[in-house]
């Protein structure tokens, strides 16, 4: 029996993701813990950053939004939403920033829906919207993906395209040019998925403990 | 606008003089952080309607509004206050009902906007969401843009990069600039004239105050000119961008506000309760904004302990501590 | 990029490093206030050639490193140094021999290029300068532009507003963003890591900065990191683009940082009579700049009394009643 | 025989033209004595500002450049370059803004020069540039022009058009784009000088006490 949650094994997988010198945007909940996993454990220099501005914050206590007053203690700089999307899309800082985002639907390619369920002019599901989720996707190194392994949210097509992943497949997000390095992984409560170099399809890179290729089978 | 060294008005008095029914509007602040709550309230309780409002993150300012019928058209990034509502609840029972038309950009786009409408010109590239619905999707039928001189005719245009692969761009996102009828914005200081200082992350509010026709600064503290002056480096707000100057202590909550006091993690908790149901969303409405004729009637409603317990340390600029089940 | 903790190191170090035959360059402050002038002298004594240097209104930095010989390309908005220099001396006679290629902008162009660099977009636009000679004269032949991958292919270029009348622009000049392979600025304040904060106005240095591929901070005060994060709303640049912090107390003299000194008035004077004659000039190098090995070996020539003189005052920032004749 | 110098008459001449509520954009010398001179005598509530970002500057001395630390002196805001520029493009604050600016040449439509005499790629005369004077002359709401009464100074066409003035004649500036109000007087050693309504060519407005109407056109 293992002695950990798979929502804290999720964080730690993230974490092992991030590099020193990583930037780290981070959005609320497991990002921030993966984020936060990282500094204490196996990336003391990486930086963690929030799209509202805050750089390298020192979290005493765990954030409940991305612009909790706890953001903005003893960092290196508060700035504003221009400049924290301005690092993001900037050509030498944003090739340093590692984003870490969730969705409520995703496809093969890693394109991300939170958005609408249904037609976006009549939805069935209305959530939040893209908040800076597609900016990071468009912007930023590399991304990872948390997701709760269910067939319902890896769907053939997303119902709305919020934050681009590797769009159709090879060369397109070159193609219609979108500067970032597009997702790197898929960190579910079941298993890791990485994306083929060539055709940028998502494949099962490995199961957590206790957990089989035909059970992610059976949740997509 | 008004040139006067004393824009020190009422709430009430800002809100009738600046604040109307279809006007345009945006609010500052971020999900749970230094939403201009004080005013959203006195907007709601002049029963304003039809507003078209402008808002990159605004959750629990934006909801309430929302759920208050006052707004029938919506330009947003995102409508979530954090942990307490990762969707706004009364924002997506009106988009999924209809009553809401909402025009979708990302955080940095809406921003843009923003900035776009305080430099003067009529739009701001970005290489955000190409190839994305962000694009292909729009809320507000042409139609409806084109009947309406306040709306440009396109939600947004995608550009070759006029320069070649200069900067490695081969196209642009260009969206349009933004120039409200009136932003309202709550900072810690304010001066008399309009000088204002935000402590902490300003978010977009200093673009959202230069790129509206009208402006509102509701403050914590009003203080002394010279008080400001002393140290203007850390002043964001020319007093010549402010129209109305309300002071108005906790005016942000139940949303934080940097150095002065933290979020309400109970006051959020009861709102989400009461949103996800019509007849206790109204007798909220009835208890908390409507049976109340101010902030300070609220506070008191509420409870001097709860002000109690989301004090700011003077350390860390929050309630360390503080229960947030 | 420079990651680590702890980025100081000596000005020939800094230079050596990042600051080459022909690179591109960008330096801080403004006419006489806060340019980096210990790194322009130390730029100077290691005898660096061919640089292209983007400047706004860099006067004296500008004028000595043209005096000089080190640049052969120059992209900038106003050549003066104020009430000592309406327009530099050493710029002007430069230009006038043909030895220095100028395209000219205006201030907020430039700015807006740098601003473009930081943002990481191709572009900017603007309303600035239609009608005028900025855009119909072109200082950099188009087959100079398009021989020079590090140019673009044009000095600007007008478009159609592509939403119409929207913000009541018919026409838009867009101006091709900047990004230096090395800026250098000078600062107040700086911790090892690179965090730095600007005291006063920031000019342009923090687009500046953000725009470049190397950062070089030199700084009156090398201070510890807690110190700058107690009060993180007053710094600018976050330590992740910075890639060296030289510690050099007066590193903008003879030019001013306020809170700290003025402007040399005597210094400034001297320097436009001596510029104005090639051998004064050349004796003048001789002994303020070749003949001293660093900026503290400046300061000794120049003398201990003239620092007293130029101390700031601390009410003001500036040096109360300095005689400025 | 008059108490004061022409400088001063003209100082307090353009001083006249700055109203209350007018934010007046500096440079330095004698523009900058003309906005003290406004704000101490008649417009107290005129505002001092500098294209370096510094609004409503407590000048205790007179700044010899406008990087001046004495600008910086008890502002309502230190901004940077990239503010007071937006400030004065923004169409609700750049309609209050008065320029106040000189240059070496001037045409009867107001344009000016002050990049160079003679040709452009091999000047006799190199000056200082635009600085933000162009930026000033595209977008506020009217300016104001000093310059040096000398037949060389007036002329028939600039050698190079640094900032706009009516361009070539009524409905240039809208037709091109230009968001500001254009030149509304120029200010003279020996007379005020206004442009016609229609034509906006510049006419002769008054003479300074002693200074005759053919002493003026003997000098232009």
């Amino acid at each position: 029996m293992a002695e950990y949650s798979p929502r804290e094994m999720m964080a730690i997988a993230a974490a092992r993701q991030i590099k020193d010198g990583d930037i780290v945007f981070c959005g609320t909940g497991i990002s921030m813990l993966a984020a936060m996993a990282a500094k204490h454990i196996s990336a003391p220099n990486s930086i963690i950053f929030f799209e509202t501005g805050a750089i390298d914050s020192r979290l005493e206590e765990v954030p409940l939004a991305v612009a909790d007053s706890r953001v903005m203690h003893w960092t290196s700089v508060n700035g504003s939403l221009a400049d924290a999307f301005a690092t993001m899309q900037n050509r030498h800082t944003g090739k340093r920033v590692v984003g870490i985002m969730g969705a409520a639907q995703i496809d093969r390619f890693g394109n991300l829906n939170s958005t609408v369920i249904g037609d976006y002019h009549r939805p069935k599901v209305r959530f939040s919207g893209s908040g800076g989720a597609c900016d990071v996707a468009s912007f930023v190194g590399r991304t990872i993906i948390f997701m709760q392994h269910e067939k319902r949210k890896f769907v053939k097509q997303v119902d709305y395209l919020t934050s681009p992943g590797w769009l159709d497949g090879p060369g397109q997000r070159e193609k219609i040019g979108l500067p970032g390095g597009g997702p790197s992984v898929v960190i579910t409560n079941m298993a890791i998925m990485g994306f083929d170099s060539d055709s940028k399809e998502m494949f099962l890179k490995g199961c957590f403990p206790g957990i089989s290729a035909q059970g992610v089978q059976a949740c997509m | 606008m008004n040139t006067s060294d004393n824009k020190v008005m009422t709430l009430p008095d800002a809100i009738l003089r600046y604040v109307s029914d279809g006007c345009h509007l945006s609010i500052g602040g971020f999900t749970i952080n230094r939403n201009p709550m004080a005013a959203v309230y006195e907007i709601i309780r002049r029963k304003i309607k039809r507003l078209h409002v402008y808002a990159h993150s605004n959750g629990q300012g934006i909801d309430e509004l929302v759920g208050a019928g006052c707004v029938v058209k919506l330009e947003i990034a995102y409508a979530g206050s954090g942990r307490f509502a990762p969707t706004c609840v009364r924002f997506r029972k009106a988009v999924e009902d209809g009553s809401l038309a909402v025009e979708d950009y990302s955080n940095y786009q809406m921003t843009l906007r923003f900035l776009a409408g305080a430099m003067g010109l009529p739009f701001m590239p970005t290489r955000s969401s190409l190839g994305t619905d962000i694009i292909d999707k729009w809320g507000f039928t042409k139609p409806m843009r084109e009947s309406d001189p306040k709306l440009p005719d396109k939600k947004l245009l995608v550009m070759d990069n006029p320069f070649g692969d200069w900067g490695d761009a081969s196209h642009l996102v260009l969206v349009p600039a933004i120039n409200p009828d009136v932003t309202i914005i709550h900072v810690q200081k304010a001066d008399p004239q309009g000088t204002s200082r935000i402590e902490g992350l300003t978010f977009a509010d200093v673009e959202q105050v230069k790129a509206a026709r009208k402006v509102i600064i509701t403050c914590e503290e009003l203080v002394e000119t010279d008080s400001l002056r002393e140290k203007p480096d850390q002043n964001q707000i020319p007093f010549f961008c402010v129209d109305a100057v309300v002071p108005v202590p906790f005016g942000a909550y139940p949303t934080a506000c940097f150095r002065h006091y933290d979020y309400d993690p109970v006051y959020l908790n009861d709102y989400r309760q009461a949103a996800q149901d019509e007849t206790r969303f109204q007798n909220y409405l009835k208890e908390f904004v409507l049976g109340v004729d101010n902030q300070d009637e609220l506070l008191e409603h509420v409870g001097k302990d709860r002000m109690d317990k989301i004090k700011a340390d003077p350390r860390t600029g929050y309630a360390v501590g503080l229960d947030r089940r």
